[in-house]
């Protein structure tokens, strides 16, 4: 299995979430970061005080899939992300050693 | 682009047509109306009068700031909090300042029954001493409780177009609206000489006298269908009807809802002009009717939805104020306790039911409270009205049907007329202002909110960890850490 | 299930056994009460008195909207935010409701010295005109003042079962409280006839003529100890004890603390009924009370635990407001001051060791604050009372027992009195509440929050970015779009 | 260390020093004042009078708690939000207390032109009888209403040592600074025989009598110089210029301006001391500078930086409110706009350029809006006043220099001394408190902020989910379940 | 080394660390972070329109821990954390590469 | 390619930030985050119940780098991130499998 991290911009967690639905993948964790890179925060005043904020909200999905879905799911997921605009994000896939589904104990395939 | 521009020429040139022939119009109802008295006697001051006035109108500014901006406010997403507030902050300044230039002269000056004069224009004569509209206290104290009831009517608006509108814009539309839909309709119900003014007609023909204790038809109706027409003209949120759009804070507009409840005993209390049994009934009236109404959409919506929902709550509590607005000094405290109910009930569908069927995207329920629960409560004022509650009332036959009079039909005309000025002048100065400087801020801006995008802030930092960087300010002098020479002990924990 | 209702049964029976005898008891005591005199000629209304009383109604609905809903849920957590000003708001709605029909009536008709009589029921009478309770304001301003005593008071003792008591019920036995418990208090204290009442007895034999200037007995002790019987009979919140409870925003506990101090200007001064020398007293006791207790609470925190909170502060401020409500019109401003002092110290040891030494589960402290501190205060009147701060208290000898009187007697017995109907009635009550729909919400709503469990609504969505769906509302029409023709021009940046 | 001590101990000394000198030259200015008089009939109370003071007491502690508790709170991070409404908080406290005891007495008896005596200190004579300050309304309120004035000042202070000063010097210093700075200066300006009172001074030959409404220099110089010293003394917050110190939540500080607002109407049309057409013209001149003064800083700011922003429009409004202070029951509607429009403008660039330029960290800009604010309010005063509108000034020669009056000589010398007083005042009673308990917290509570390490509270639990342990409180007792007997029913959904 | 990720019910906090506390793990980072999965988020009503909202607030846990220890780990944790319902939620482990504590500099199982 | 989480103490975001700069890293994403560890949190009291927070709260920053630069940014990190005391973080490296940049479809150290 393979767990997949997705930096994607925050409107777009519905249609990510809906390319995945149609490859049957429900299962999502969703998490709210900051991204730094590209593209730039926006700028506040306050008094006169200028300030940078630096970052840029994100949503960053972990998706564990199984190994051979896993091709598949990223294409869909840049599909669905992207709008050509600096700061569409990333997607890392990370190897992973085993999965357990809490309420039954199951592990790995059958936990997904 | 181009299209839209000639299309908006054409719309331009059949306003100005239509708005001189209302002018022209004017003139030929015009009865030479004696100007309105002044008392140069300040003996006749009344303090206990004056300080209920004064009271009364720094409540009715409350219900401006914070009242509505909060309860507006709270009904955003989050990035648009600040933007709502501003809407309604901005507009008690800026009201203010045209009401001070001009805008008091033209409803309250003696005029022809749409319009008054310019006598009163840049605060002249309006001084310590009484007028006739109120013979115990000042006519400033007037004036400045009349300027608070003029700061809220354009806020109410605000509710219809939250969330999209640019600022400039709205800026540009509300001090238009003010004086063309707002001015002259305080005119026709409660200036001298006024189209629809019971008490101070001076012999006209061609009058209906309507009763509007605190504004039904000026305040409520007049925003609550100018607000129907901005949403119409501005068209829905993006994503409306498709991506959730939940308040933001219930609990703020929990706060807003609580202190238009408080505020409006000003604004209907205070409408009888003294401290006295008027200002007590209207006060009843008021309280009566709100409490009933907040349990009339609370009920009705249980039963519809299965849940009483906080916001069905306050927006019932919201409506019976509305509702009872222009009845307040003219009811009995069951006559109110009905009102409120039926207002109550009567709005639930109009704010979900109605508001969903026709699919226009009225924000935050302007429309849905304002401009129905306004219609309702002139229609009924002309069916629960007692001159009992107001001697000032010159005839029995005034009396609402329930109470043996016929006052149905004034209420209607009056009613009529006031959604027809609402619809045709919001409609010409929504397309005005688009030509002047564009309505609907950008789908960029619009996505990323209107507080960062028009006003460069945002209403909540809370994840101050995140740093960012200071571009400007605060660096360059240096006298924070030089003068004091030694530097200021510093005790360690 | 089967041995709970049982044990309900058994118990309703006692209870209504009991009612049946103190009903049955109450007219032994009955004198023929003279109805309550109402002077039809309005001349006497002083407007500076009716401008005093107006706004203090105002002040006092101000209280409990935004006020109190402030207070308390700020020291709920997130998830029962909304519920918490609910239970504030609706009672806004309701008890007023209930008020205009009966409420007012069975407190301030003339009847037994435990009951009024129904001559107001409906709002009969109750109009422009001013009335023995006092003679120069409308009788309608009287009432809607009272109506605000009648509001707050039930709403006092949600602290007591909040975070936890279904909403059916909480409104159910608020309505029930207001007619079994408060309406007979208030009766008894300020009704003409009243057992306590030293202003309006008619010559009754079986007195007890007690000081309440403006509720401790009616508002504090009756809402403190009802809350504490609550507490006791629903039992504690899930995890109370072993996870932590920390207030959700002490932000807006603070808010709420500030607007209950200045409302309580309303509570306090307008209970003197007119604006002048008395209300002016009443006021000043009130502020130093208020600021002593602030301090006391604080100090004696700082010096127990080490560090000064701000919840201990507002709380402290609040205990102050609570203390001196019976004495406020009586005493001098030292006095308020010594009193306030106490009340603080008293009431901090009350909601901390006390309540953590007895283990009960009053979520926000009704008990040690309105319960505690309405029975410290009831008792001090009868030390600190003066004949010189109100001279409409016929005797020197009512008096506190510091300046040569000795009303500390009677106060005892109105004190003792009041904490027995309280205990008595609430206990009923809650369980014939829980027998109609039962009190307690269930374990796993009551993990997920009262606010999405009983009202389908969320206090924050400071999240907006999660989405979710719109399951209904707002796709269906097309209005919004459709009816402008030309779309609205889109200003791009 | 040792250093530190010796600087200490050499400041100190001179202030003694200097003290001694300002006590001593004061007795050569000392006439013979006659006592304050009181007249023991209280028919002179009007209802009328007493009705509208009491109100504005009560507005112009809302102005302090919530009003300015949230304005300043807002602005400051999340960490020190709750720190900084207790600093507003307990001022309300702390103050009325020093106010009762010996404040008053030193502010207001009758005694040399710079101190008042004792005559009424611990509230003695402070009764229900009207005195020469205010012939209609009892004594009492008048001092009350005095009180919230001294409650304010102090607290406007708060905002130059926001996010860093230690609880404990905070309370010190205020108290310090109320009887040292505070009430003398409000001697010179409102008490009998003061030396710029214009209208009480009983035929000195060594005064100035000065125009100052409601308080621009007793309240708004003296805080916002104070306010400068203390930025200057303490130093810059830790990472200032470097780290954005962005204000943590602007919605709660646009809820707080509005309050200020509404309750300015008490400040300033309060200090009219009676409801007639003098509070009448305060209450419009207020309003109308508030909203010129929004406006004006809202363009300024739109001009220079691009944006208008939501902060710049309420801080610009308080600038306005501020400004107009000193001169609102002197001048008329238009001069009133013209001077908040002035003042809105000039703030706008004190707290942008001025104090970047400058480099003293004065947290939320209280020199800036208050010391500038109430140095041209005190200065235009003397420009646009005009005896038309308060007919108690003695002489037309007191109108301002644009309506044929010289009063701006003697505005300029109030000014100055104010400055002076409060710059030496403050700086002494800043050494001093930094001896006694130290100014400043260490870096690392700083770092963790006020709310914790001052107060061991946060201001918001939000996450509630990552729980934590209880370690003291709640587990004891087991009062709570056993007392019942039967469990409570528990109702499953 | 491994990283343990655990998915749970935000109110089986305490008992997890209480859980992994008894196996002697004491450090654990948690994220704030919303679930999609089986288990429906609730419906809410705002003047009539409903909406559902999704997700499911969860807790994102992550203890590192020597990769013999993480089985016991693992499972302590699907005791702890188990109701039985829908939505217990998932344990992903991954493996690491290296462990460094900042404070020393301290290398791997050291560093744990 | 590896991706580096630091949970560090919030302050030292900018240093960490800037460090990274240095050497060329300018995309970081960054969560906010709970610790649980040997730093105790503080203790606050309401109404005279006295609890104890339980967690710190940290912030997880995560960095994706190119394997023979991981090295460099792990040291750069923990000197940047070093206060000395209880409390400063720890970081994780794992392994990553494979690196997608949204807007492009651009793949691993290109999409970096
Ligand atoms: N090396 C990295 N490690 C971790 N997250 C990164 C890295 N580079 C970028 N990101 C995340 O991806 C987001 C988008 O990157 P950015 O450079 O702004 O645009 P783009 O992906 O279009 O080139 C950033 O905001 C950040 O959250
Ligand atoms: N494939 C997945 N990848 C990442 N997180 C998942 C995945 N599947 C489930 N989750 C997380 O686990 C939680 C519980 O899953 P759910 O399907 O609701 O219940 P259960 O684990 O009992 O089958 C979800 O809310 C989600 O946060
Ligand atoms: N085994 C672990 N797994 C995950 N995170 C950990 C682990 N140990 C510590 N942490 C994180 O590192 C932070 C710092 O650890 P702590 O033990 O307090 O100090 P130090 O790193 O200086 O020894 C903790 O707050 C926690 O967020």
């Amino acid at each position: 299995m393979q767990m997949i991290e997705a930096v994607i911009k925050p409107h777009k967690l519905d249609a990510v979430k809906t390319a995945l639905a149609k490859l049957g993948i429900l299962g999502v964790t969703a998490v709210e970061c900051k991204g730094f890179g590209r593209q730039m925060g926006h700028t506040e005043r306050y008094r006169g005080a200028k300030m940078d904020v630096g970052f840029v909200p994100k949503v960053l999905l972990k998706i564990c899939v199984k190994s051979e879905e896993s091709a598949k799911a990223v294409s869909e997921i840049v599909e669905a992300a992207r709008t050509g605009e600096v700061g569409d994000g990333k997607i890392f896939v990370y190897p992973i050693a085993e999965v357990v589904r809490i309420r039954t104990g199951e592990k790995n395939e059958q936990a997904l | 682009m181009l299209r839209n521009l000639l299309a908006s020429r054409r719309t331009l040139l059949g306003c100005l047509l239509l708005g001189m022939i209302l002018w022209g119009g004017s003139s030929a109802f015009a009865d030479p109306t004696a100007p309105v008295a002044i008392d140069s006697n300040t003996d006749k001051v009344n303090s206990g009068d004056t300080a209920w006035m004064l009271t009364s109108a720094a409540l009715v500014l409350m219900m401006t700031g914070p009242g509505l901006a909060l309860f507006y406010s709270g009904l955003v997403r989050r990035k648009n909090v600040l933007a709502t507030m501003m809407q309604s902050f901005i507009l008690m300044a800026i009201v203010s300042v045209v009401w001070a230039i001009v805008g008091f002269s033209i409803a309250f000056d003696a005029g022809n029954p749409f319009f008054g004069g310019l006598h009163f224009a840049f605060m002249k004569n309006v001084w310590m001493f009484p007028s006739e509209y109120a013979p115990t206290i000042p006519f400033s104290t007037f004036m400045v409780y009349q300027c608070m009831f003029a700061v809220i009517t354009p806020g109410l608006i605000c509710g219809a177009y939250a969330e999209r509108m640019k600022f400039s814009a709205m800026l540009l539309f509300s001090v238009l609206w003010l004086l063309v839909v707002y001015c002259p309709l305080a005119h026709m119900v409660w200036g001298k000489g006024g189209l629809f003014n019971f008490a101070m007609q001076p012999g006209g023909s061609l009058k209906f006298p309507a009763l509007d204790f605190a504004g039904g038809t000026v305040v409520h109706i007049s925003s609550g269908v100018s607000a129907l027409i901005c949403a119409l003209v501005m068209g829905k949120r993006r994503g409306y009807g498709k991506i959730p759009m939940a308040p933001h804070s219930v609990v703020i507009s929990v706060i807003g809802a609580a202190l238009l409840w408080v505020g409006w005993f000003g604004f209907n209390g205070g409408s009888a002009l003294s401290a006295g049994g008027g200002a007590s009934s209207a006060f009843v009236a008021t309280h009566f009717a709100a409490a009933a109404a907040a349990l009339g959409w609370m009920f009705a919506e249980w039963l519809k939805t299965g849940k009483p929902t906080v916001l069905g709550a306050i927006s019932g509590a919201v409506a019976g104020l509305v509702v009872i607005t222009p009845a307040s000094g003219f009811v009995g405290p069951m006559s109110a306790l009905i009102m409120g109910a039926v207002g109550g009930v009567v709005c639930f569908f109009a704010a979900t039911s109605l508001k969903h069927a026709l699919g226009y995207d009225d924000s935050l329920d302007a429309f849905g409270v304002h401009g129905i629960g306004g219609t309702i409560g002139a229609l009924l004022t002309g069916c629960f009205a007692q001159q009992f509650f107001n001697p000032s009332v010159p005839d029995s036959a005034m009396n609402g049907i329930f109470f043996g009079g016929k006052q149905l039909g004034n209420q209607a005309v009056a009613t009529v007329i006031s959604w027809v000025l609402a619809i045709v002048g919001s409609f010409i100065l929504l397309k005005i202002t688009d030509v002047v400087c564009g309505l609907r801020v950008s789908e960029s801006e619009e996505f990323d909110g209107l507080d960062i995008t028009q006003h460069g802030e945002r209403g909540y930092n809370l994840e101050e960890e995140f740093g960012g960087t200071v571009l400007d300010g605060g660096s360059s002098g240096s006298l924070g850490s030089a003068i004091t020479g030694t530097q200021t002990k510093v005790s360690h924990a």
